[in-house]
């Protein structure tokens, strides 16, 4: 098996995890972990085809890698809007224990 | 010997699953962080060891940049106000 | 042929001091002395590794990277080691 | 051979293990260090796909500015908790187990299916490189992926600072009205709080923290230049430089060495700008010159291109800093 090959599949099996993490996550903070870390197997993923595309010279396809950075930055754009928002929400739960607070908390946990 | 070097950093890397067992079963926030960090300390050898291995000189950029970066997690935890009741999480 | 030696040799010691801190992350009783492994030993094993990778550098500049690795390795522990204590004692997990 | 299929074997079980980890765990603080360590290791992984380009951005993501947004993110939703529902963390059960048991069941279906889908690649592999190294020379980078992120897929390139920019923004909305026009706070508080006295970190800018603080960003600053520099023809680029830059402002945020300008201050608002306004602006320039949007002239395309890339690391870099201090607020800092 290739490195690629062997990657690959780890990167899969990391795919179907952190699904299973987003979709049952017990906080919002955990939910956008749980994304972060299935961002990082798709990724990954991307990687493996790049790494088999090698060719002209090049250990591995530039237009891929070039796709994943572009993903990570705003990836990480995102993550960081995100938790901005769920902060606020927790603050603005904590700001207002009535009724409010409380639809807020039902958004929550679907 | 590029392939002894490989070896070495396997090894590097199964050294860090076993202090993995520490992180997971704590039982204080300060030993999950301390896996970590040795995480870190063991991907920057691994990654020296692959630059000897291969002579890539992008595993040292890498290792580098790891090294100059490796202490933040500990610095937002320390910086962070101590967790309100108890202690261990 | 000689400097191949002195790599391996060294390196293996380095790895060496890698298990020994991730034996002392295991066994040690109490965060606070764990701490002992995670900054001594294993700074100590990244600087060993980085001096038996030095001959095997392709370029001066390259081998100056590998010294700032370990300048940068040794820095971020001694920050570290004092700042997880602190959050051991705070929390109250010294014991 | 040997040596390598171990070794990769070895970081793949220890990625299934630690993301395993992150999701399974029980408290968030222990699930963001399961994420930190995850993030480590990929850096490793992309170095064995061989692509030193993608494992710089992803180490300088994940070793450094990820792991400080999520886990103050933690500490100040947890405190915010703390301070007023002097109770449990609240709790909500998440889906029954049944369902649990279906989810995991159709998420092992998406894993096999993966895992099917990579034993399956065609053989042949499919590969745009030939193109690249063709439109290399034309572009005038010897680092093919730089080549491809301002060249080809220059317009990807120009939207991601834009998103990044809009991110911004959003996190900006979330001020309050009353701290509107006042700087973010990241880094050490002066209020008092319990325990303080008995072991809290002191915030004047002295210890361990502020040690690092005053000897790393130097070396930090010329290594960021080092990348965007060296990113032309080896490994490396903008965004990697950027956010080396971004960790070594943070540094000094919190070591408490500094603080961020107000958010109403317009010299600091044209700073994040400047960096997309000006890629945008010779995109635009393209159209008379070179005949199409986003086109640079030939024999200008590379001192163009490190025009643009200082000016986008700059820009970002102040971004990346402003995404991960969250919104203004009028919490007193130092």
């Amino acid at each position: 098996m290739t490195p690629a090959t062997i990657l690959g599949i780890g990167a899969a099996i990391i795919v179907s995890i952190a699904l299973y993490g987003v979709v049952t996550a017990s906080s919002l903070l955990r939910r956008i972990v749980a994304l972060n870390l299935l961002g990082g197997g798709i990724f990954l993923l991307f990687g493996v085809i790049a790494r088999r595309g090698a060719a002209a010279g090049f250990e591995s396809d530039p237009v891929p890698q070039a796709l994943v950075i572009t993903g990570i930055v705003v990836a990480f754009a995102g993550t960081a809007l995100a938790v901005a928002l769920v902060v606020r929400l927790e603050q603005a739960r904590n700001e207002s224990p009535d009724a409010d607070g409380e639809r807020l908390d039902g958004a929550d946990a679907p | 010997m590029s392939a002894v070097l490989l070896a070495m950093a396997a090894a590097v890397i199964a050294t860090t699953i076993a202090a993995l067992w520490r992180a997971v079963n704590g039982p204080a926030r300060s030993d999950r962080l301390m896996s970590v960090q040795l995480l870190g300390t063991g991907a920057i050898a691994a990654l020296l060891l692959v630059a000897g291995a291969t002579g890539a000189g992008s595993a040292l950029d890498l290792a580098l940049v790891l090294a100059m970066l490796s202490s933040f997690a500990t610095i937002a935890v320390a910086l962070a106000p101590a967790p309100g009741r108890g202690g261990a999480a | 042929m000689l400097l191949d030696f002195w790599t391996v040799a060294v390196a293996a010691l380095g790895v060496l001091f890698f298990v020994a801190g991730t034996a002392g992350v295991l066994r040690f009783p109490d965060p606070l002395s764990r701490l002992h492994a995670v900054t001594k030993a294993d700074t100590l094993g990244v600087g060993l590794i980085a001096l038996a990778i030095v001959p095997q550098a392709a370029t001066p500049l390259d081998a100056a990277k590998i010294l700032l690795i370990w300048l940068a390795t040794m820095l971020s522990a001694a920050t570290v080691g004092p700042l997880l204590a602190r959050v051991a004692i705070r929390n109250g997990d010294e014991r | 051979m040997i040596a390598g299929a171990v070794f990769d074997i070895a970081l793949v079980a220890l990625l299934v293990a630690l993301a395993a980890w992150s999701v399974s765990t029980r408290s968030g603080f222990t699930a963001i260090v399961g994420f930190i360590g995850y993030g480590v290791l990929l850096v490793v992984a992309w170095m064995r796909l061989r692509a030193p380009d993608v494992a710089l951005t992803e180490g300088t993501i994940a070793a450094g500015l990820g792991g400080v947004l999520l886990l103050t993110a933690q500490a100040r939703v947890g405190e915010s908790a703390a301070r007023t529902s002097a109770g449990a963390p609240r709790q909500d059960g998440g889906p029954s187990t049944i369902a649990r048991i279906g989810i995991a069941i159709l998420c092992a279906f998406v894993g096999a299916s993966l895992i099917a889908v990579v034993l399956s690649l065609p053989e042949p592999a499919p590969s745009l490189a030939p193109l690249t190294a063709e439109a290399l020379p034309r572009v005038g980078l010897g680092n093919p992926v730089n080549a491809v992120l301002l060249g080809a897929r220059a317009l990807d390139t120009l939207l991601e600072k834009v998103v990044v920019f809009l991110a911004v923004i959003g996190v900006w909305s979330l001020s309050r009205d009353h701290a509107w026009g006042s700087s973010p706070s990241i880094g050490p508080r002066t209020t008092s709080r319990v325990g303080g006295a008995a072991g809290g970190i002191a915030p004047a800018p002295a210890g361990p923290i502020a040690m690092l603080a005053r000897i790393v960003p130097p070396f930090g600053i010329v290594v960021a230049g080092y990348l965007l520099w060296n990113g032309a023809n080896e490994p490396g680029g903008a965004f990697a430089s950027a956010a080396m830059l971004a960790a070594m402002a943070l540094l000094v945020l919190m070591a408490g060495l500094g603080r961020i300008p107000r958010c109403s201050q317009g010299s600091w608002r044209a700073t994040i700008v400047a960096g997309p306004l000006l890629f945008m602006a010779v995109a635009l320039l393209g159209l008379p010159l070179a005949g199409a949007f986003l086109a640079f002239p030939e024999a200008w395309s590379k001192p163009i291109i490190v025009v643009i890339e200082i000016a986008l690391v700059i820009s970002v870099a102040s971004a990346l800093v402003l995404l991960i201090a969250g919104p203004p607020t009028t919490e007193p800092s130092p």
